[in-house]
């Protein structure tokens, strides 16, 4: 059977980045093809020229057989090819069923709209995926993970021959991804050629048929997925093999408490949370999408009014108005939305590394220690592994996952004595995730107080020293972490819905 | 306040020197005649359908007498038409309605009163040369009348002088000073500028002091405690000044007898005098003259 | 989930009658202006006034109507106001100077500044030159090609009997005597309808709000985000064509040099209205009330007899405060 | 690697002498226009012309440059105007009505500048009003408040010797008698060089780009953001009260009814000069090219003669060609 895809020889050479070098990939109907990389190693890119957002410096596209040129968005959609881009691009004003069908909405005559039907194809959409979303709702309403789920829905109205994920469940959580991974077995049994870009190395098992591995814009290989270990494919995207440690807990016993919630409540979406954080301790919190784990952090952090609630800081009472009183008592916040609430992407990589510490950096008449900077800068670009030419680029040129790494520098920079990180490896790869745990475990050493927010549970798992669950907006219990807990106790306490309201393990 | 008579004036302008000068005259004559006036005008003289919605609020409030400076006498026909229909008398200033309405007009020939900058413009530079002329506006009433007053004499009379540029600085006296340097620039043998109001005629004298040019003749029109400095320092030649402060008089006198019912004279002409170094001081020019 | 659909279909809001609740809060500002000033004076309440106040609307409504249009796709538009005057000038060649029949004398207008509206969209969409910049140079052009044409003088209507009726007469005062309401009035609410029902009902709107939302996803999904938005930018010309018919009916003339100023008045209709200078939100609805409350206030201060220099000052302040109370009361509102 | 750090360095573009080729380039519509005039009239390149054109730009640069700082943060300023004829009726009050000394009068010129811009700040950052209806308010209180002050008449400095030197005398020509470029000229460039230091050496002005760029990124980073902004908007307004001194000094007089409409002039030189009206970036080297631009093409225009109507035109389609011809530039260089 001839190749859906075949591309050869792509270059791609942007201002001072040479992306793609000679890079070669094809695509067979039916099959689902991982592309993995670490980040900035041109995964993004190769897939955005293959679906007309940009225009190769060199090689050869070819569909079905035919050389073609993908000029266009609207010509790759004519070729049958869709994506779903690693960064999300929705209309935040428009609704849910506006933005899947925008290009292309039911008409009557005079052009006006039907609304109607725009609805009900969404609704048919949704249903397909198994997803409980109003098609009317606006998308700024939405969470991340949700708006997430709206563009795969957007890239499955299309019913293409050729569909592009790129890191579709970085925001997502097991559930989602379960049900994604539904979809995307029934596309394939349809003949749909399917390509799929994700740091998770656990899903290549579970979903790939062949894998293409990519480093440092050119490709190392294809090999198939059933039969070639995970560690190899991590050492022919990282050149070495990287160690798997689970956490060790220390003994915290005598260890006082740094940090501790009491009474938290804001509407439907906060409802009682109390917890507390020794120093030296990391403690992770589980639960579904939509958990309001996301929404403790703002509230506690300042970012959104609560209602009720108390803040104690190493047993005194603190008034946190907004983020400039929490960061002021010494908490950090790094958010999940990175795009909205981490970055100034039109700024460079400088600038944003230092946007939380700037006070440190000025001298009495307000003047910034530029020199200061750059060598802070540097030290952060080459711990975290920034792939950046240099760091005075600007962050939006940068691949989703270096991004990332930029937020996680600023708030390495700070150096709160309490840490919030929400979802802090969110498209980050396997080898800087490794890096960020154990900066993260070292920061805890150091005697910080570290609470880790993450939809990953082998991730929880594997950090946390105590495990703290959600369920629509309540805490349900806080579990021990280690090798004491399984993931089965935590989708139990995840699930716990009200009805069935009575707080396991410690008391809250 | 409800027995006492109420009459707004609906002026061109509000802002300017002249129209603060319109509007002393004015309260001058409500104090003395024991009635309430009131004075508003849009921001420029371009602004006809802001002056229209102006008189249709002073008819709102059921006045005894209305003034009006028409910016454009047939735009406001209509509601002329409705204050006739109301009883309420009309007295124009300033300029005249192209409409039998008005029973009084108090006004200045503006189109006379720049001829006659004209002839001593001629008279100073000698009958020859060039000049240039800086107007603060294009199309309205006052621009128009005093720009064709002044060019249309010199073409008339003194064919050896040369109208080399006309141009338009809206009053402002920053920009009438670039204006002013520009033309100086453009034309190094300039005899003489003429300033078309007050604050043209500031912005020209700035702008000719500013290039250091001493032999230019300028002549300004209106008054201002800077026109009356620079002719008393020699830097403007003379200017022509109308009677601001007797026009508004005039139109409040008017606009009451009117409304009591009396007679009144058709056409009250407040005069345009030529004021120079030489009689500055005289008492019946500096009667005329605002600060 | 029901609540979400009832609140957002409550917020896009079309039909200027509908939808009761919300769209009474947001009258509330305009609703205090009015009860304020009646209480301060008995002849601001009063049927003439009232139409006075509608009518001093008419014109500046009509340009905001066109120019939230652009403002919603993220753009901005300065040359409404000489492009207004620009129509009228063309008008009154086409009338006036070729003593054309009167309806050729409407298409003209309208076409024209269509025909601008269009170039603008050009400048913006093709050449990629920033709104404010593409519309300023427009709007200087405009202002001094209506000097040109006309001569610098005004053109005036007087050869074509019934011009001011499109303006000053009253097609619904002929049938109900007892509301004499202009038609300046009649086609600023008519105007006001069909945009509305453009910008909620069809596919242009549709994209309207999808440009101003997030332009780079629009072109993503292969829409052609250009000829849209030049489409918008026509139609927004189009209206101000309208407006231009308008000011030339109500002041039986072509005022070549009126216009420049009207922008700004427009614009900052729109923005009272709640229409986001950032474009993606806003309705028509909004910039007719915002439209409103500047009319009311310039006539009310007016209607009081305040000093005119403290006009500037107290309506200045007012707008200040009836915006923060619009934001407070949406803030309450979720 | 090295070229597009480069670039980036030279984007954000401190000193304004410094970073040679980029800046150059960004001077060529500017250098067109000179060559362009020069070549049409002799009387155009000669020193008193273009220390003309200089003073011309002197008080729409100042203001351009202060309305830059508050456009860089994503918000706009329309009170820039009014708020210099205010701070200019202020400093009149205390020189001519107070009599007191000159000195007191440009710290109450600077400091009355900054106070309106803090309460526009206050407006934008406290009380979440949008920046175009805050400083629409603003714009029409200092407009109506300087006519009350005033009592809606000029004040003169006659009192104050050594006023008009503030603008019209020249500390550089008294050192080099063949370079007599006026105070004013000499206030605009070092204005010009303070602002844009504070913009890229200090907090304040990482800041401005910061808030720009992405205001809530910055608030979830622990920043104080109102603080910073009520900041800008007041450094801004204190730039403003400068412009006020320039413009007093220059016409020996506060003019309270002068100011309106300047707002837009300054803000069209903002984004000619290549600073984005969505904020996050721009420069004041590019403002103060845009200003110049702006002077230049008025007072070549003027030299020519060209009649008043078709300057107007000529300027709006030069203002879109020279925008035009940047924006190929700058994507040409990637
Ligand atoms: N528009 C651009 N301009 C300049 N450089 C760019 C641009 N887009 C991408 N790059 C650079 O190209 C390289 C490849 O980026 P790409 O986004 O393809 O990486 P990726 O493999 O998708 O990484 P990630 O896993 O982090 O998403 C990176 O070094 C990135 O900085
Ligand atoms: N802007 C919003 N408007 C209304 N409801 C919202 C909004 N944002 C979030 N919610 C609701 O708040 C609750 C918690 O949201 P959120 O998804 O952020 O929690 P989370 O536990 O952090 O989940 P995630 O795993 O996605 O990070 C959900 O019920 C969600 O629907
Ligand atoms: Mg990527
Ligand atoms: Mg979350």
């Amino acid at each position: 059977m001839a190749d859906l895809i075949e591309m050869r020889g792509i270059e791609k050479i942007f201002p001072g980045v040479h992306a793609l070098k000679n890079v070669d990939f094809e695509l067979r109907s039916g099959e689902v093809h991982a592309l993995m990389g670490e980040n900035g190693a041109g995964k993004s890119t190769l897939m955005k020229i293959l679906s007309g957002v940009y225009a190769k410096d060199g090689g050869t596209i070819r569909v079905g057989g035919n050389e073609v040129t993908i000029d266009g968005p609207r010509a790759a959609q004519a070729l049958g090819i869709s994506i779903i881009h690693q960064e999300l691009s929705l209309m935040n004003d428009l609704s849910v069923a506006q933005n899947i069908f925008i290009g292309r909405e039911p008409r009557l005559r005079f052009g006006r709209l039907d609304e109607a039907a725009l609805n009900r194809r969404a609704d048919e959409i949704f249903a397909a995926m198994n997803l409980h979303l109003d098609p009317r709702t606006k998308v700024e309403r939405l969470t991340i993970a949700k708006q997430q789920m709206v563009e795969i829905a957007k890239a499955l109205s299309f019913r293409s021959r050729v569909l592009i994920m790129d890191e579709p469940t970085a925001a997502l959580n097991d559930a989602e991804i379960e049900e994604l991974f539904v979809i995307i077995r029934r596309l394939k049994s349809e003949g749909v050629g399917i390509i799929y870009i994700s740091h998770k190395m656990d899903e290549l098992k579970r979903i790939a048929d062949r894998v293409t591995v990519m480093r440092d814009g050119e490709t190392v290989g294809t090999v198939p997925a059933a039969s070639t270990p995970i560690g190899q494919i991590i050492s022919m995207m990282v050149g070495r093999s990287l160690s798997d440690e689970a956490a060790v807990i220390p003994d915290l016993s005598a260890a006082p408490v740094a940090f501790e919630v009491k009474g938290l409540r804001r509407g439907r979406e906060i409802r009682d949370v109390s917890f507390s954080v020794k120093k030296g301790e990391i403690l992770g919190f589980a639960g579904l999408m939509g958990a309001g784990r996301t929404e403790v952090a703002r509230a506690i952090f300042g970012a959104d009014p609560i209602e009720a609630g108390e803040i104690f800081i190493n047993g005194n009472r603190c008034h946190i108005r907004a983020p400039a009183d929490a960061v002021a008592a010494g908490i950090g916040y790094l958010s999940e939305d990175r795009k909205h609430f981490g970055l100034a992407v039109g700024m460079d990589v400088r600038a944003n590394i230092v946007m939380a510490s700037l006070d440190r950096f000025t001298n009495r008449a307000g003047q910034l220690d530029e020199k200061g900077m750059r060598g802070e800068a540097a030290k952060y670009i080459s711990l975290l592994g920034i792939r950046t030419p240099s760091d005075r680029q600007e962050v939006r040129l940068l691949s989703g996952g270096n991004q990332q790494k930029v937020v996680v520098a600023k708030w390495l920079l700070r150096d709160c004595e309490i840490l919030i990180f929400d979802e802090p490896t969110r498209g980050i790869d396997v080898g800087a995730k490794a890096e960020i745990h154990k900066l993260l475990q070292s920061l805890a050493a150091q005697g910080r107080a570290v609470i880790v927010i993450s939809s990953e549970l082998p991730e929880v798992l594997r950090l946390s020293h105590r495990i703290a669950v959600m369920c629509e907006g309540r805490l349900t219990g806080i579990l021990p972490g280690g090798g004491k807990t399984t993931q089965e106790e935590i989708m139990h306490l995840a699930t716990l819905r009200e009805s069935a309201m009575e707080p396991v393990g410690e008391p809250a | 306040a409800q027995d006492k008579m109420y009459i707004p004036l609906i002026s061109k302008g509000f802002q300017h020197q002249f129209w603060q000068a319109v509007k002393t005259g004015a309260d001058k004559a409500a104090a003395e005649l024991g009635v309430e006036v009131t004075f508003e005008g849009p921001d420029n003289e371009s602004m006809v359908d802001r002056q229209i919605d102006m008189l249709a609020a002073a008819l709102a409030k059921h006045p005894s007498a209305i003034g009006f400076a028409a910016l454009d006498s047939q735009a406001a026909i209509p509601l002329l038409k409705q204050a006739q229909e109301q009883k309420i008398p009309v007295i124009a200033f300033d300029s005249g309605v192209d409409s039998d309405i008005p029973l009084a007009t108090a006004a200045t020939d503006n189109v006379a009163a720049a001829a006659l900058a004209a002839d001593k413009m001629a008279e100073l530079i000698g009958g020859k040369g060039q000049v240039a002329v800086v107007v603060h506006d294009q199309t309205s009433r006052t621009g128009i009348d005093r720009r064709d007053g002044f060019v249309n004499r010199i073409k008339e009379k003194y064919p050896d002088i040369e109208i080399v540029t006309v141009q338009y600085g809206g009053g402002d006296q920053l920009q009438s000073t670039e204006l002013t340097k520009s033309i100086l620039q453009g034309n190094p043998d300039l005899a003489g500028i003429f300033g078309a109001n007050e604050g043209s005629a500031v912005g020209v004298i700035n702008g000719v002091r500013e290039m250091g040019k001493k032999d230019v003749v300028v002549i300004g029109y209106d008054s201002g405690a800077a026109q009356k400095q620079a002719i008393r320092d020699g830097l403007m030649a003379g200017a022509i000044t109308q009677n601001p402060v007797g026009i508004g008089y005039e139109t409040v006198k008017a606009a009451v007898a009117a409304a009591k019912g009396e007679k009144v004279e058709k056409n009250i002409d407040t005069g345009f005098f030529w004021y120079d170094k030489t009689n500055i001081d005289d008492p019946k020019i500096a009667a005329v003259l605002y600060d | 989930m029901s609540t979400t659909a009832e609140t957002s279909r409550a917020k896009s809001g079309f039909s200027l009658g509908a939808g009761a609740y919300q769209k009474l809060l947001a009258f509330a500002s305009l609703v205090l202006l009015l009860i304020g000033f009646s209480l301060a004076s008995p002849n601001f309440m009063q049927t003439a006034n009232i139409i006075a106040i509608l009518q001093a609307t008419a014109v500046n409504g009509v340009l905001a109507v066109g120019v939230t249009l652009v403002i919603i796709t993220g753009g901005i538009d300065l040359s409404v106001g000489t492009l207004m005057t620009f129509c009228a000038v063309i008008t009154g060649v086409v009338l006036t100077y070729w003593g054309l029949p009167l309806p050729l004398g409407i298409v003209a207008a309208i076409g024209t500044g269509a025909l601008c509206g269009l170039t603008s969209g050009f400048f913006v969409a093709k050449m990629k030159i920033p709104p404010f910049i593409a519309t300023l140079g427009m709007m200087l052009m405009l202002k001094g090609l209506s000097l040109v044409i006309s001569g610098t003088k005004p053109i005036y209507f007087n050869d074509t009997p019934g011009f001011t009726e499109i303006s000053r007469g009253s097609l619904i005062g002929a049938v109900l005597p007892s509301l004499p309401l202009p038609n300046g009035v009649l086609i600023l609410f008519l105007t006001a309808f069909a945009a509305s029902y453009i910008l909620e009902r069809t596919v242009l709107g549709r994209y309207t709000f999808a440009l101003g939302s997030n332009e780079e996803s629009v072109r993503l999904s292969g829409v052609n985000v250009d000829a849209w938005k030049m489409g918008i930018y026509a139609l927004s010309g189009g209206i101000c064509g309208i407006a231009g018919l308008l000011i030339a009916s109500r002041l039986n003339s072509a005022q070549p040099a009126l216009g420049q100023g009207y922008e700004l008045e427009a614009i900052a209709a729109v923005v009272i209205g709640g229409t986001s200078l950032s474009g993606g939100r806003g309705t028509i609805l909004g910039t007719l009330i915002g439209a409103l409350i500047m009319a009311v206030l310039t006539n009310g201060l007016r209607i009081l007899s305040v000093a005119q220099e403290w006009q500037t000052v107290v309506t200045g302040a007012i707008i200040i405060m009836a915006v923060y109370a619009d934001m407070m009361r949406r803030r309450k509102m979720g």
